[in-house]
C-alpha cells in the first residue's frame, strides 16, 4: 500500500492525536485522567514491532514503560489489512470463501465453515449428513493443529525453544492429513456452501486413529515439559488477570474468555452442525490469569480428541455436498452465524441485496476483540509478563487486521 | 427470554421504534436522538441485561448509513440487533464504549472506515489506517483506488 | 605417553637452551598469547557445533548435517559467514563505545583463561590468589554489556544492559559464597593447591552436603552471570529483541557470540577444578589399585571430560527452561540463594574447623 | 631498562592517559568507563608488584563494584547521552590549579620522606597473612577498625533498605493482585 510508507515515520508523536470528537472525556475510561497519558518524569516509549520476535506476525504496539514496569500498551494495526470484506463485496457467495481462509490462517476450515454456514442460512439449504460429520471432524483437527502451534510458540515467547519442536512433531501429521485430504496444508479451502469440495481421502481413517496414537502416546510430554516447571507457573499465574465481567465488557471470546470463567463456547450455547449430538464438556477456567487460559487451551485439545473419537468410525454414507444451483443468490435480508474457532467467536454478518454478491460483508474476528483487552490486562505488570499475556491471548495478526 | 416476550419489553422502553421482520434475531430500529438513553436501559436493566456486544458494524446503502449493533446476554442467552440509520453527509452517533468496552476498537474501525464520528467516543483516531490517512473511507461503496483495488 | 606439561617442558628447555633467558620469556609470552588465542577461536567453534547438536539432540531434530563429515564444520561456515558480514555501526551511536565493547569481552574472557590448569602442571599463570583472581576478573563483563547497551542508542539495548548489570551484580554474590566454601575446605585459593587437596577424593564427595549445595548455587549462580537461559534476560529475544546486542552485526557480535562461550567453558572449568577435582583422576581414598588404574587416564582428559560435562548441564537448562522474569530472577538470588548460601557457608566452616570432612 | 620498567611504564602512561580523558571527557557515560580503566590500570600497577590480593580487591570493589554503580546512575539519569557544557575557563584554571597543589603536595611528601629499609620479617602480602592481621588483636592487628567499618556499611545497608522501603506502600501494582 502506498500509504504505509508514513506510518513509520508518525509514530513516536503520535500518542497525543486530536480528538475527533466534541473533545471532551466523558468518563473516567481505566481511573486515568485522560485516555491518552502524558509521558512522565522517567517514563519512555518503545516500538513493540512491527517486526518482533513475540508478535508472532506484523503486530505493532507502542507501549509506554516506566522501568520495566507498562503504563500503556496502544496498538497499531493495519500493516497486513487487505480489506477483505471490501474485497467480498465483489466476490461471489462461491469465491468469496476462499479469501477467508487467509484471515485466521491458523482456523482456515473453520473460517470457511463460518462463510459456508452463512450462505447455506440463506439459502435454506439442509447440508448432508456425512458432510456435517467430515466438517465437524475437519474443524475439530483444526483446533488441535491452531492450539499445538499456540503452545509451541508461547512457549517459545516465555524463552524455551524445545517445546516448539515437539509441538510440530504432532502438528506435522494433522498437516499431513490436510494435504492428503484437501492438497493443502495452510489454507485448506475445503468448505463449500452444501458441504464439503469432494469426498474423503480412503486413508483418511486410517491416518486419524494413527494421529491418535501418536497424540495419545506423546501428550503426557507436554505437561512434564512445560506445564508442570516451576518457572512456567511462575510466570503464568496471576499474570494477566482478566475478570469475567472486564472479559464481557471487553467482548473476550474463546478460550481466552472461559479461562475467566464466562461460558463463551459457541459450539455449546448456539450450537451448529452436529455439536449438540456429541459428547464434550466446555473447558472453563475461574481463575483467570494466563495460566488458566493455558489450562483452557491444552484441556480442550482434549475435548477435541474426544470428539474425534467420537466421530472417525462413524462418518456416515452418502453425499458429501448438497445439490445447489450453479450461480448462488441470496434473498434480500442479513444473516449472521456464528462459529467457535480456535480463538474464540468468529461472526460472519452478510447483507444481501439479493445478488450474485454480498452487499456488505462484516467478520466478527475474535482476535480483534482479544487484542483490544491487551491493555487493560497489560497496566502494572512487566515487559515479560507482556509476552506471556500475548501467548495466552493468541492472537494471530491476519486475523485481528483482516 | 423469548423473541416475543422480548419484543414486548423493548415496545416498552421505545414506544417509537419499529421492529425489522423476517430475521432470526430481533431487529429493532432506533433513532439516533434515542440511542444513548436505550443503550443504557438495554445494559442495565434487569430482565434484558444485555452485557456482551458481539458485533458491531456499518452499513453503506448509498442513500444512508445504517449501524448495526449485535447484542447478546450471557445470563438469559437472548440476542437482539439495534439498528440506527445516520445522515450519509454527516453521520455522529453517540459512542457506547462506555457501557460496553469493545465498542472503543470497533467504533474505531467503523470510524475510520465509513467515516462514523462518535461522539464522546475517548479515544477516537486511526486504528487500521496509516495515520495522515486523507481522503474516502474505504468501505463505503463509492471508495475507489484504482492503484490497488482490483474488480472482477 | 605424552602430556600437555611435558611438551611444555621440552619447549622450554629447547628455548633457553638457544636463546638467552630474557628472548626465552618473551617468546613463552608470545607462545602463550597465541596458545590462549587458538584455544579461544577453537572453543568457540567446538562450543558452537556443541550447542547445535545437543540442542537438535534434545529437540528431536537431526542439526546441522551438510558441512563437513555429520555437519561438523558447519562453525566453520558459520565464522566465514560472520567474517565477510558488514559490521555496521548505527548512526546515532557512540562509534567508539560501541567498537571498543565486544574487544573487552573478548578481553576479559582471555584474562579469564589464564589461571586454569588444563592438565598436570599446565596452567598459564599459577598465583596465590587463583580463584579471586577469576571471580574478579569475570566481574568485568559486566562492564562490556553496559557499554555496548548504552552505545548502541537503543532503548531495547539500554534495557538490555540495565537487566544484565543487575543480573551480573546480584548473582556474584552467590557465586562467590558458593566457591568460599570450597576455599574453607582446603584453606587456599591458589587452583594449584586446589586439586592437589582433592587427590583422595573430590570436594564434592568429601565436602558432605555443604559441598553439593554449594555446587548447584554455583551452578545456578554461574549460569546467570554468563547470561545463558533460563537466565538470559539481557538478551531475552522474546521481549527485548536481542537485548544489548540488538545493534551489532557481523564480526563485533561474533566477538560477543565468542565471548559467550568461552565464559561458559570457564565457569564450568572452574566448577570442575573447585568440586570435581580439576585434571585429578578420580580417586577413592585408599584403594590403590582402583587410583592406579584411574590415573592411566591422561589428566587433560579428566579435566576436559568434567568441564565438558559441565558444559552440557548448562547447555541442557538451556533447552529446557523457561525465561525467568525479571523480579523473579532478582527474588531467587535475593531470597534464596544468597540467604542458602552464607547458611550453607558457615555449617562448611563448621565442618571445616571441627574436621568433619573426609 | 629490563622489561619489567618497560611494562611500569606502560601501564603507568595507560593509567595517566586514561585519567586525563576520564577528567576531559564531553560525555558522562564515557567519562565513567575512562575512569574505569584508569582503576584497571591501577590494578595492573599492584599486579606488577606482587600485591596480588590488593589488585583482586581493587578490581571487584572499584571496578566491579563502584564504577558499575556510577554507571547505573549515569543511566537513570536523563542526560546519559548528552554532551555536557564546556567548562568554564576560570574553573578549568582552578581545576588545574588544584590538580597540581595536590600533585605537588604528594611529591614533596615523597621527596622529603625518609623511606626506610624495612628489614628481612616483613610480612608477605599473602591472603592468609592479611587474614590474619585484619582480625588480629594483638599488637598490628586491625580487628577494632574492622568491626568498627563492618558496623558502619551495616548502618548504611540499613538506612538504604529503609528508604526503600519508604517508596513501597504507594506503588502498588493494580492490574496483577487479584
Amino acid at each position: 500500500m502506498k500509504h504505509t510508507v508514513d506510518k513509520e515515520t508518525t509514530l513516536l508523536n503520535e500518542s497525543q492525536a486530536p480528538f475527533a470528537g466534541s473533545g471532551e472525556v466523558p468518563y473516567d475510561r481505566y481511573g486515568d485522567t485522560s485516555a491518552g497519558i502524558a509521558l512522565g518524569d522517567g517514563d519512555f516509549q518503545i516500538n513493540f514491532g512491527p517486526q518482533h520476535p513475540a508478535t508472532h506476525g506484523v503486530l505493532h504496539l507502542v507501549i509506554t514503560l516506566n522501568g520495566e514496569t507498562i503504563k500503556k500498551v496502544e496498538p497499531h494495526l493495519g500493516y497486513i489489512h487487505r480489506s477483505i470484506e471490501k474485497m467480498c463485496e465483489s466476490l461471489t457467495y462461491r469465491q468469496f470463501i476462499y479469501v477467508t481462509s487467509r484471515m485466521d490462517y491458523l482456523s482456515a476450515h473453520i473460517n470457511n465453515h463460518a462463510c459456508a454456514l452463512a450462505v447455506e442460512k440463506g439459502l435454506q439449504v439442509e447440508v448432508p449428513a456425512r458432510a456435517q460429520v467430515i466438517r465437524v471432524l475437519m474443524d475439530e483437527l483444526t483446533r488441535i493443529a491452531s492450539h499445538e502451534l499456540w503452545w509451541g510458540a508461547m512457549a517459545m515467547d516465555l524463552g524455551a525453544f524445545t517445546p516448539f519442536f515437539h509441538a510440530f512433531r504432532e502438528r506435522e501429521s494433522i498437516n499431513d492429513i490436510m494435504e492428503e485430504t484437501c492438497g493443502a496444508r495452510l489454507t485448506m479451502n475445503y468448505m463449500v456452501p452444501g458441504g464439503v469440495m469432494h469426498d474423503l481421502h480412503p486413508n483418511f481413517q486410517k491416518r486419524v486413529k494413527e494421529f491418535l496414537q501418536l497424540y495419545k502416546r506423546k501428550i503426557h510430554e507436554y505437561d512434564e515439559l512445560v506445564t508442570g516447571n516451576v518457572i512456567f507457573q511462575n510466570r503464568m499465574k496471576g499474570v494477566g488477570y482478566l475478570s469475567a465481567e472486564d472479559a464481557i465488557a471487553y467482548g473476550v471470546s474463546g478460550p481466552s474468555a472461559r479461562g475467566s470463567g464466562v461460558s463463551s463456547d459457541i459450539r455449546k450455547l448456539y450450537p451448529y452442525e452436529i455439536y449438540d449430538k456429541l459428547e464434550f464438556d466446555e473447558v472453563l477456567e475461574i481463575a483467570g490469569d494466563s495460566f488458566a487460559r493455558y489450562m483452557v487451551r491444552i484441556n480442550e485439545m482434549h475435548q477435541s480428541i474426544r470428539i474425534i473419537e467420537q466421530l472417525i468410525d462413524n462418518i456416515p454414507e452418502g453425499d458429501f455436498q448438497a445439490k445447489t444451483k450453479n450461480v448462488l443468490k441470496l434473498p434480500k435480508g442479513d444473516f449472521y452465524t456464528r462459529v467457535e474457532t480456535a480463538r474464540g467467536e468468529l461472526g460472519v454478518y452478510i447483507v444481501s441485496e439479493g445478488g450474485n454478491t454480498p452487499y456488505r460483508i462484516k467478520f466478527r474476528s475474535p482476535g480483534f476483540s482479544n487484542l483490544s483487552v491487551l491493555d487493560h490486562m497489560a497496566r502494572g505488570s512487566k515487559i515479560g509478563d507482556l509476552v506471556a499475556m500475548m501467548g495466552t491471548l493468541d492472537l494471530v495478526i491476519p486475523d485481528i487486521d483482516r | 427470554m423469548t423473541n416475543e416476550e422480548l419484543k414486548i419489553k423493548l415496545t416498552e422502553l421505545q414506544p417509537a421504534a419499529t421492529f425489522q421482520e423476517g430475521g432470526e434475531w430481533v431487529t429493532i430500529n432506533v433513532e439516533v436522538a434515542d440511542w444513548l438513553a436505550f443503550a443504557g436501559q438495554l445494559r442495565q436493566e434487569e430482565a434484558l441485561f444485555f452485557d456482551y456486544l458481539f458485533c458491531l458494524t456499518c452499513v453503506d446503502w448509498k442513500t444512508h448509513l445504517t449501524m448495526v449493533y449485535h447484542f447478546s446476554s450471557t445470563k438469559y442467552r437472548h440476542n437482539m440487533v439495534v439498528k440506527i440509520k445516520l445522515d450519509r453527509n454527516k453521520p455522529e452517533v453517540e459512542t457506547v464504549s462506555h457501557i460496553w468496552r469493545t465498542a472503543e476498537f470497533h467504533e474505531r474501525e467503523v470510524y475510520e472506515m465509513f467515516g462514523v464520528n462518535f461522539l464522546n467516543h475517548p479515544d477516537l483516531r486511526l486504528l487500521i489506517l496509516p495515520d495522515g490517512w486523507e481522503g474516502k473511507n474505504p468501505l463505503r461503496k463509492d471508495f475507489d483506488d484504482p492503484v490497488n483495488m482490483i474488480k472482477l | 605417553m605424552w602430556s600437555f606439561s611435558q611438551i611444555a617442558n621440552e619447549i622450554h628447555e629447547w628455548l633457553s637452551k638457544t636463546f638467552n633467558p630474557t628472548w626465552t620469556l618473551i617468546i613463552e609470552m608470545v607462545l602463550a598469547g597465541v596458545a590462549v588465542i587458538g584455544l579461544f577461536a577453537v572453543l568457540g567453534l567446538i562450543l558452537v557445533i556443541m550447542e547445535r547438536k545437543v540442542s537438535a539432540w534434545i529437540q528431536i531434530r537431526l542439526g546441522p548435517n551438510r558441512v563437513g563429515p555429520k555437519g561438523l564444520m558447519q562453525s566453520m561456515a558459520d565464522t566465514v559467514k560472520l567474517m565477510v558480514k558488514e559490521g555496521l555501526t548505527p548512526t546515532g551511536a557512540d562509534r567508539i563505545m560501541f567498537n571498543v565493547a565486544p574487544i573487552i569481552a573478548m578481553i576479559v574472557a582471555m584474562l579469564l583463561l589464564a589461571p586454569i590448569a588444563f592438565a598436570r602442571n599446565f596452567q598459564l599463570w599459577d598465583l596465590n590468589i587463583g580463584v579471586l583472581y577469576v571471580s574478579c576478573v569475570s566481574s568485568l563483563m559486566v562492564i562490556s554489556v553496559l557499554m555496548a547497551g548504552w552505545s548502541s542508542n537503543n532503548k531495547y539495548s539500554l534495557l538490555g544492559a540495565m537487566r544484565s548489570g543487575a543480573q551480573i551484580v546480584s548473582y556474584e554474590l552467590s557465586a562467590g559464597l558458593s566457591i568460599l566454601t570450597i576455599i574453607v575446605f582446603v584453606g587456599d585459593l591458589q587452583v594449584s593447591k586446589i586439586i592437589a587437596s582433592q587427590e583422595t577424593g573430590w570436594w564434592i564427595f568429601k565436602g558432605h552436603i555443604p559441598a553439593i549445595i554449594a555446587f548447584i548455587t554455583f551452578l545456578i549462580a554461574v549460569t546467570a552471570e554468563t547470561n545463558r537461559a533460563p537466565f538470559d534476560l539481557a538478551e531475552a529475544e522474546s521481549e527485548l529483541t536481542a537485548g544489548f546486542h540488538t545493534e551489532y552485526s557481523g564480526m563485533k557480535f561474533a566477538l560477543f557470540f565468542l565471548a559467550e562461550y568461552v565464559n561458559v567453558f570457564i565457569v564450568c572449568a572452574i566448577g570442575a577444578t573447585l568440586f570435581l577435582g580439576g585434571w585429578m583422576p578420580f580417586h577413592i581414598g585408599n584403594w590403590t589399585d582402583f587410583n592406579h588404574v584411574m590415573d592411566y587416564i591422561p589428566s587433560s582428559v579428566w579435566f576436559f571430560g568434567k568441564t565438558f560435562f559441565l558444559i552440557f548441564v548448562i547447555m541442557w537448562f538451556r533447552w529446557t527452561f523457561p525465561r525467568l522474569r525479571i523480579d523473579q530472577l532478582l527474588n531467587l538470588e535475593w531470597k534464596y540463594l544468597l540467604p542458602i548460601s552464607m547458611i550453607n557457608l558457615l555449617i562448611a566452616t563448621l565442618m571445616a574447623i571441627m574436621g568433619w570432612h573426609f | 631498562m629490563n622489561g619489567s620498567t618497560i611494562i611500569f611504564y606502560l601501564l603507568a602512561a595507560f593509567t595517566l592517559a586514561f585519567g586525563m580523558l576520564a577528567v576531559t571527557a564531553r560525555q558522562i557515560f564515557r567519562s565513567a568507563i575512562y575512569l574505569l580503566f584508569t582503576l584497571v590500570g591501577i590494578a595492573g600497577i599492584y599486579f606488577w608488584i606482587d600485591y596480588e590480593f590488593i589488585a583482586a580487591v581493587q578490581i571487584v570493589v572499584y571496578v566491579g563494584g563502584i564504577v558499575v554503580l556510577i554507571i547505573f546512575s549515569v543511566f537513570l539519569t536523563h542526560q546519559a547521552g548528552e554532551k555536557l557544557p564546556k567548562q568554564l575557563l576560570s574553573r578549568k584554571i582552578f581545576g588545574a590549579l588544584a590538580a597540581f597543589c595536590g600533585f605537588a603536595l604528594v611529591l614533596l611528601q615523597v621527596f622529603q620522606h625518609e623511606f626506610a629499609v624495612v628489614g628481612k620479617d616483613v610480612p608477605s602480602p599473602t591472603v592468609k597473612d592479611i587474614g590474619s592481621k585484619m582480625l588480629g588483636t594483638d599488637h598490628g592487628g586491625y580487628a577494632l577498625p574492622f568491626e568498627v567499618i563492618s558496623m558502619l556499611l551495616l548502618a548504611a545497608m540499613v538506612g538504604c533498605i529503609v528508604i526503600a522501603m519508604r517508596s513501597r506502600p504507594e506503588e502498588k501494582e493494580p492490574a496483577n493482585s487479584k
